[in-house]
């Protein structure tokens, strides 16, 4: 049951298995664990941005296709959701569905579109295509700015049930009422959960394997009688939709769309950065690697402060670790994870079970 | 009695982090004049909180919410990017709690998406466009800007103020440039073919968030054509750049030698001895917010919400600037601007700007364009 | 079974030809451009600010087509450097002002051959280090270099903020080389004219080391096998090291000359350009020099040809440029990889 | 030589020609191959040989001619298309999925040859009888005791050997072989030898085969085929071509050392 | 017979050399005796190790233990570069021809004075024709044959004082072969210690002096070529050699 449900790709390694575990209890828990706006954010977020990252991991660990343009999916799904939202006042789940498939239209013919005509080129310039493609998104969605909010971005309500107004019930679970908030943080969780799985069983599926065969040496795949560019666009596909799935549940849980939160090239690094550190070709590295970034950059901030604070009497470390400094202390830690987890945070684990 | 608390969001990392460190002085050492530096307000201390927004619109609505609802903050003031500060609005209705908007300047702020607890110290665009057209009374005006939503509100607001303030000059061109523009050759040969055979006062408006390109268009020499540049204001370090082209003239939000006033002489005198460098545009910016929210917290000591919209509507406090106003239609301070010219003989590396004329705020007719 | 063979056929068979396409490129858009642009001295005005600007995006981008296009290191960190460079002039610039504001060309010129110097030093040693410590374990691993050089980046512009403090620095331009000089009725900005010695200079010399000695060959053969280079007898790190630190120099010799032209240094300046660098070095073609210098000068003149015909357009004239390119020669201008 | 002639060619190239620039590497070759027979092709270092193999399974594109398989048209066809008519090729220089493991490198092949690349909702572990026809390859080139081995790690003999074992997964018709035994040890090169026998056995299967070793060529040969400067100067019984003089000067030199 | 070639003054000894790679423990204890002069040949099965020791001489793998001494200086510890300047050539396995380079540029490259000596590139394409007229040409559009002919004049196109070639002959044409031999030959006139690893027991039968044989990372035989060759016995012990398997 556990194996088919996670295609057979078991953790591999008791660290990890654990880690996975716990990750998944504190996510599934999270509004009963934690109080505030802000670490349930965290939460969803980290929720979204394991999906996102697997989805691009898709791409780049197993496929081996270096891809600028994954935040523009993101994006997109969640400007479906975000304008289609944003153009009424009483918004209901019409709505949603109706922005998120014109959201999917879009992306389905975008990714089909990227991947027929660059694909055949050579991996760096596909790189740099998408980054051209991407960079044109944003111009255009800030060019139209009456439809999209410009570089404002736009604020929306949604559907009564998940407003943060509405109470389900009465009484009290746990010490928590079952408000709007609540039911669309589990709406996002078991989307999230859901994509994830079904991403897995993706990379575990004889499909899957010829695309790691693809990433190895397209020519010998291609000399097996296996059309690589074919699967090379299906990859591509997939990987879009997904993400375009989670830029729309993004978009549900912030209530706002705009370009910094979902088509900046920041948030391309970021997934970047979390797939290499959780461990490239391994999904489940972008569960760890993901929860790991995501509470770094929400708290970093804060864990200098206290240390800075610790340090008042001493000069120049109190300088560096001034907050505001967090910045060069997360991109040390780029550098460093890049460094000491060479195969990634997961690869590492599975590396020590063996040795 | 608790402590009175103050939520302060700056978009205090990337690329703001400039302006986002002057609002933070300017906020630090405004609650320090007015409470003599005891950090009281009626007795009860004041804490303020700090938070960085990184200027993401995302963000800022959960730093704002957590101030609200985790800190409990009293009151906030905030933000520097104008997208943040749009998406932090519908917080503050949510949770019933005053927002001041410090140096946000986007319109639709006390615009179309103002509600009741939106109060803004900033000047707005609008109110920038206003002060530049009182200066341009006749003659033909290009317009440079952005080729985005700010650029484009922004002679908008431009060419309304021209007429509302009965300018009889006629905008000739338009001209929106790449925001990400370094190379300005051809958007200004643009302007001067459109420019150079109309009528006189030909004057080259130039709107433009960030580094304004005004030293490129200048060592084009516009004078050629009898085309006078007319740059907004900027901040200290980017107008320091502009001395090679003394007398071309100007409107500012702040300069800090053109006030003349007993707090601003202390801000300007502290800060030159505190940092080196006389105050900067955003610095009076939060020295204006912290005394907004000082005067409203001194009438409201029980800092509760709704008592203190009633008290700040039509509240008038003491800035740098002079006294400003919250008008009680759309919440925003009236303020009066500065009309500038650059000076010659310079004194000193901050001696840049001389004052032609204070534009009161009676002269700036800014409509109100929220719905209540 | 056939009786006569074509046996011997050893003469060798022939160089591949020059390819001279790319270099009439420029002067073709140049012309092209006349009639449409219509005014023959505004012409002159946007080409040689064009031509101008190219070469300033060539200095910055120099440095990158060594470390991308040789040794094939992609290097976002690249910009910093540019940055680096900017900021490490204001050292020499700053307080020697009164040469700076002096209406005298030796002292305006004397002050920023040394901010020059100065900055090419400070980032040659950094690029030197950054190569030490950040590049060395991810060779040949595309991927961990955009990471680490990114956060390397990153790193590089807050210490940046640390050592120089986060408001932004004027530069301004040195007296003589302020204003325009006029020609007729075609307005020509002085310091274009400094940049196109300076990119002029740097691109003679670097074509000169590739072509003139083993330098341009030992690297293209490290990249693809350091081992069997090694095994050659030449200490390939050794090298790399050298070439990385001369790219660096070189962007920070791009930083000086960005900076002066912006005349407001904000540690993120390098950062802004580097989508534009990447575009230049694809497609002037992986490791070609020639193609590097012509792709600045081709994309600064679209930039203003554009920008001047259909400002819409100019929002996105890289990117057409670009895909414009890649369409007729996929791996760009000039590609050594046939 | 027209002993073949009476059966259908099952792999046939008409004047196919392939030009670098000025240089013709392969030049108008027209030969027809038939099931049941194998073909050493043979000819000096950079004949064309490898070339004319690229040429055949579709990794060059021929600058005029055509290539017939089973009497269809395919000179228009990519390699995958071509592979999936039947055309199964071993590589000269080692050409592998350096990071997955032996065992995995022989089950694309199998799962190629069972056209199950498109499933990706059943998990890949689960299609058992994939898995044994691919160990059932690996005994048969003595690689059983690697089966788990990075391919990347394997010594180049062992690599080739695989190479070897992908190409018999691949059960294709027609079998092309370039140097199979090159940089294989001498207690090796029988047990390839004798698979190739046992393939040449099956009546159905057309092999080619590039080959400089002597005496694998007078081993396995039915045919031997001569290629010069891309050009086919000699086609017919072994033992005729062999002591042809053109072979004689051009491609073994001196006469062979006993 | 080894006692004799002993006191012939070893140009290298590989005395109790172990290498890692990774967790894999690949050469376990390896004694090899290289004389001045002649040529040396190391034999073994797939898998035996014979590439791995070639490449812990040039420091390509790290040896974990034992020593290597070339022409009296020990070189266990030193970098890739300097062993090459020692005076040790290599040609890999796997070619590893510089592929974006021209033939000329590869050899060039290899000439580490600085200039290419034409008489000796003339002696080279003597052997080799297809160089001379592929002398323009990028090497990675060659022929699996040609590039072996590059890697091997790479080697040689100044003298050395060691020669290491793994597998020379896979891939070339008998003819070549032939020339390749008559190279060997001449070399070994000119002062040049070849050590040769090689399958093709035809190809060193009559061109080596002494051999080594190896299997599981170690050296398990060593002795004079002529013994070797008289003894069919112990061709077929060591190399699994019968006179059916290669007829
Ligand atoms: N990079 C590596 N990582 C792990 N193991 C390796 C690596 N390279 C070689 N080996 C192993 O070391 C052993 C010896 O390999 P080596 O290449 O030295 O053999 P060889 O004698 O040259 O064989 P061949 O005749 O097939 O070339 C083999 O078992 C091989 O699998
Ligand atoms: N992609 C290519 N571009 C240019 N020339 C090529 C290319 N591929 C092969 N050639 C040339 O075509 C000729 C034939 O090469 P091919 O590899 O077919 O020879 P071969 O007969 O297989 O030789 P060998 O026995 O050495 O493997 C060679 O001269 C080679 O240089
Ligand atoms: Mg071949
Ligand atoms: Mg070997």
């Amino acid at each position: 049951m556990l194996n088919s449900l996670l295609s057979a790709d078991l953790p591999r390694s008791r660290a990890l298995s654990l880690v996975l575990v716990l990750i998944l209890a504190a996510l599934a828990c999270a509004p009963f664990l934690v109080t505030g706006a802000r670490p349930l954010n965290t939460a969803a977020t980290i929720c979204v941005y394991i999906v996102l990252v697997a989805s691009y991991d898709l791409l780049l660990g197993y496929t081996g296709i270096v891809s600028f343009a994954h935040t523009m999916f993101y994006g997109i799904g969640a400007y479906g959701v975000g304008i289609a939202l944003s153009s009424v006042d009483e918004p209901t789940w019409s709505h949603v569905f109706a922005g998120l498939a014109i959201a999917l239209v879009l992306t389905l013919a975008l990714a089909l579109v990227v991947g027929l005509f660059a694909l055949r080129v050579r991996a760096i310039f596909y790189a740099m295509i998408t980054l051209a493609v991407a960079a044109s998104f944003s111009v255009l969605a800030s060019q139209l700015s009456d439809f999209t909010g410009g570089e404002d971005g736009k604020t929306f309500s949604v559907p009564e049930l998940l407003s943060p107004g509405f109470t389900l019930a009465e009484n009290e679970v746990f010490g928590r009422s079952i408000d709007g908030k609540l039911i669309t943080y589990y709406v996002v969780f078991f989307g999230c959960l859901l994509l994830f799985l079904f991403l897995l069983r993706v990379v575990n599926s004889p499909f899957g394997r010829v695309l790691q065969a693809i990433r190895e040496n397209e020519f010998r795949a291609e000399a097996l009688g296996y059309r690589t560019m074919f699967y090379r666009i299906w990859a591509n596909v997939i990987a879009a939709l997904v993400a375009a799935l989670a830029g729309a549940l993004m978009a549900l849980w912030l209530r706002y769309v705009g370009p910094k939160t979902s088509l900046g090239f920041e948030i391309m690094t970021d997934i970047l950065l979390i797939v290499v550190i959780g461990g490239m070709g391994t999904m489940y590295g972008a569960v760890v690697g993901a929860t790991l970034f995501i509470l770094a950059q929400n708290y970093l901030k804060e864990l200098m402060a206290h240390a800075s604070g610790a340090l008042e009497g001493v000069p120049l470390l109190a300088a560096a670790l001034h907050p505001d400094r967090w910045m060069l202390w997360l991109g040390v830690l780029f550098v460093l994870s890049v460094y000491f987890f060479p195969v990634g945070i997961v690869g590492k684990l599975r590396l020590r079970k063996r040795g | 009695a608790p402590d009175l608390k103050i939520a302060l969001i700056a978009g205090k990392t990337g690329v703001l982090e400039s302006y986002a460190k002057e609002t933070e002085t300017g906020f630090m050492m405004g609650l320090e004049y007015l409470t003599g530096g005891k950090m009281e307000i009626n007795g009860r201390k004041i804490k303020v909180i700090v938070k960085d927004d990184q200027g993401k619109p995302d963000l800022g609505r959960t730093l704002l919410a957590e101030a609200y609802g985790d800190d409990k903050a009293d009151i906030a003031v905030g933000t520097t990017s104008s997208g943040s500060a749009l998406a932090m609005l519908p917080v503050a209705k949510e949770y019933k709690k005053v927002l001041v908007v410090e140096p946000a300047v986007a319109d639709e702020i006390t615009g179309a998406k103002w509600n009741k607890y939106i109060f803004r110290t900033a000047r707005n665009s609008m109110q920038d466009a206003l002060a530049a057209a009182s200066t341009l009374k006749s003659g033909s005006i290009g317009f440079l800007a952005q080729d985005y939503a700010f650029g484009r509100d922004a002679i908008k607001a431009g060419k309304q103020a021209l007429a509302a303030t009965g300018s009889k000059a006629t905008v000739v061109h338009e001209e929106y440039a790449p925001a990400t523009a370094t190379d300005f050759t051809a958007p200004s040969q643009r302007l001067f073919d459109a420019l150079k055979d109309k009528p006189q006062p030909r004057v080259l408006a130039i709107v433009w968030a960030g580094p304004n390109p005004m030293n490129k268009i200048a060592d084009m020499k516009p004078e050629r054509y009898g085309i006078a540049l007319a740059p907004g204001g900027n901040l200290l370090p980017i107008m320091k750049t502009w001395k090679a082209y003394a007398g071309t003239e100007g409107t500012i939000y702040y300069y800090y030698g053109f006030p003349k006033n007993k707090m601003n002489d202390w801000l300007v005198s502290e800060h030159t001895k505190r940092y080196k460098a006389p105050p900067d545009m955003f610095t009076a910016g939060g020295m204006a917010a912290a005394s907004a929210v000082f005067t409203a917290l001194s009438k409201v000591p029980s800092a509760n919400s709704e008592q203190l919209v009633t008290a700040m509507e039509g509240m008038s406090f003491e800035t740098p600037k002079g006294t400003m106003t919250f008008r009680k239609e759309d919440h925003q301070a009236l303020q009066p601007m500065y009309h500038f010219r650059i000076k010659k003989d310079q004194k000193n590396e901050w001696d840049l700007l001389e004052l032609v004329r204070e534009i009161p705020a009676k002269e700036l007719p800014l409509p109100v364009t929220n719905k209540r | 079974m056939s009786a006569s063979l074509p046996l011997a056929q050893q003469e060798s068979l022939p160089a591949a030809k020059r390819d001279i396409a790319p270099l009439l490129l420029v002067p073709a858009l140049m012309l092209a451009m006349l009639p449409l642009v219509g005014s023959f001295p505004t012409w002159v005005t946007l080409s040689v600010a064009g031509l101008a600007m190219g070469m300033m995006i060539f200095i910055m981008a120099s440095g990158l087509t060594l470390v991308f296009g040789l040794m094939s290191v992609l290097n976002f960190g690249h910009g910093a450097f540019v940055s680096v460079g900017a900021f490490a002039a204001t050292m020499v610039l700053l307080p020697m002002h009164g040469w700076l504001e002096a209406e005298s060309l030796a002292a305006n010129l004397g002050a920023l051959g040394l901010a020059l110097i100065v900055a090419m030093l400070v980032t040659g040693v950094l690029g030197w280090a950054f190569e030490r410590v950040i590049i060395m374990p991810v060779y040949g691993q595309h991927l961990k270099q955009i990471l680490v050089t990114m956060g390397g980046m990153i790193v590089s512009e807050q210490l940046i903020n640390v050592i120089w403090g986060p408001e932004q620095i004027a530069l301004p331009l040195p007296a003589t080389l302020r204003g325009s000089l006029i020609l007729g009725d075609a307005a020509i900005e002085k310091y274009r004219l400094v940049a196109v010695v300076v990119g002029l200079a740097v691109f003679l010399t670097i074509f000169l080391v590739l072509n003139r000695t083993k330098l341009g060959l030992l690297i293209r053969a490290g990249v693809e096998n350091g081992e069997m280079v090694e095994a050659l007898g030449y200490r390939i790190r050794r090298l790399f090291v050298a070439v990385f630190a001369a790219g660096s120099a070189l962007a920070g010799l791009g930083g000086v000359m960005w900076g002066l032209y912006k005349e407001n240094l904000t540690a993120s300046m390098g950062a802004d350009t580097m989508v534009m660098i990447f575009i230049v070095v694809i497609i002037g073609g992986l490791g070609s020099i020639g193609g590097c210098f012509i792709g600045a000068l081709l994309m600064a003149l679209v930039a203003n040809y554009a920008g001047f015909l259909a400002p819409k357009v100019a929002l996105v004239s890289n990117i057409i440029l670009m895909i414009a390119i890649l369409l007729w020669r996929p791996a760009g201008l000039y590609s050594k990889s046939r | 030589m027209t002993a073949y002639s009476q059966q259908q060619p099952s792999l046939s190239t008409r004047d196919l020609t392939i030009r670098f620039g000025g240089h013709v590497a392969v030049n108008a070759v027209t030969a027809d191959f038939y099931p049941g027979t194998l073909t050493v092709i043979v000819g000096p270092n950079g004949a064309g040989k490898t070339t004319y193999f690229n040429l055949v399974s579709g990794q060059l594109p021929a600058t005029s001619g055509s290539v017939f398989i089973n009497g269809h048209e395919v000179t228009r066809h990519g390699p995958a298309r071509r592979t999936r008519l039947g055309i199964g090729r071993a590589f000269q220089l080692t050409n592998l999925f350096p990071h997955l493991s032996v065992i995995e490198n022989v089950r694309l092949a199998v799962q190629a040859r069972a056209g199950a690349g498109m499933n990706m909702f059943s998990i890949w572990s689960s299609h058992k009888e994939l898995i044994a026809r691919a160990e059932h390859y690996l005994e048969r080139v003595h690689l059983m005791g690697r089966r788990d081995t990075m391919v990347g790690t394997l010594s180049h003999g062992d690599q080739r050997k695989l190479e070897v074992a992908i190409l018999l997964a691949l059960e294709p018709s027609i079998m092309m072989f370039d140097e199979p035994t090159a940089g294989m040890s001498v207690d090796e090169v029988p047990v390839v030898l004798d698979l190739i026998h046992q393939v040449k056995r099956d009546a159905n299967k057309t092999v080619l085969l590039v080959e400089h070793k002597m005496d694998v060529v007078r081993a396995l040969a039915d045919r031997i085929i001569v290629l010069h400067n891309g050009t086919l100067v000699a086609d017919g019984k072994p033992q005729e071509v062999m002591q042809s003089q053109i072979v004689q000067e051009a491609y073994l030199g001196t006469p062979e050392p006993a | 017979m080894l006692e004799r070639q002993n006191q012939l003054d070893p140009l290298l000894t590989l005395s109790g050399v172990h290498t890692h790679i990774g967790q894999y423990h690949i050469l376990q204890g390896v004694d090899l005796v290289v004389p001045r002069g002649g040529l040396s040949v190391l034999l073994g099965r797939n898998g035996a190790g014979k590439t791995t020791t070639l490449r812990t001489i040039m420091g390509l793998w790290q040896a974990s233990a034992g020593s290597i001494t070339f022409d009296g200086q020990d070189i266990t510890r030193m970098s890739t570069p300097d062993i090459a300047r020692a005076g040790i050539a290599y040609v890999p396995e796997s070619m590893a021809v510089f592929s974006e380079l021209t033939v000329r540029e590869n050899l060039y490259l290899a000439a580490r004075s600085g200039a290419l000596d034409n008489a000796r590139v003339d002696w080279i394409c003597g052997f080799f024709p297809a160089l001379k007229k592929f002398w323009n040409y990028p090497a990675g559009n060659l022929s699996g044959g040609q590039k072996q002919m590059v890697a091997i004049a790479r080697a040689i196109v100044e003298p050395r004082k060691l020669l290491l070639v793994d597998e020379p002959t896979k891939g070339l044409a008998p003819a070549i072969v032939q020339s390749l031999m008559a190279a060997f030959r001449e070399l070994k006139d000119t002062d040049t210690t070849i050590l040769l690893v090689e399958q093709n027991f035809n190809f060193v039968r009559t061109l080596g002096d002494s051999v080594s044989v190896m299997d599981d990372g170690r050296v398990v035989h060593a002795g004079s070529m002529r013994e070797l060759a008289d003894d069919d016995e112990l061709q077929t012990r060591l190399l699994g050699l019968s006179l059916d398997s290669h007829q």
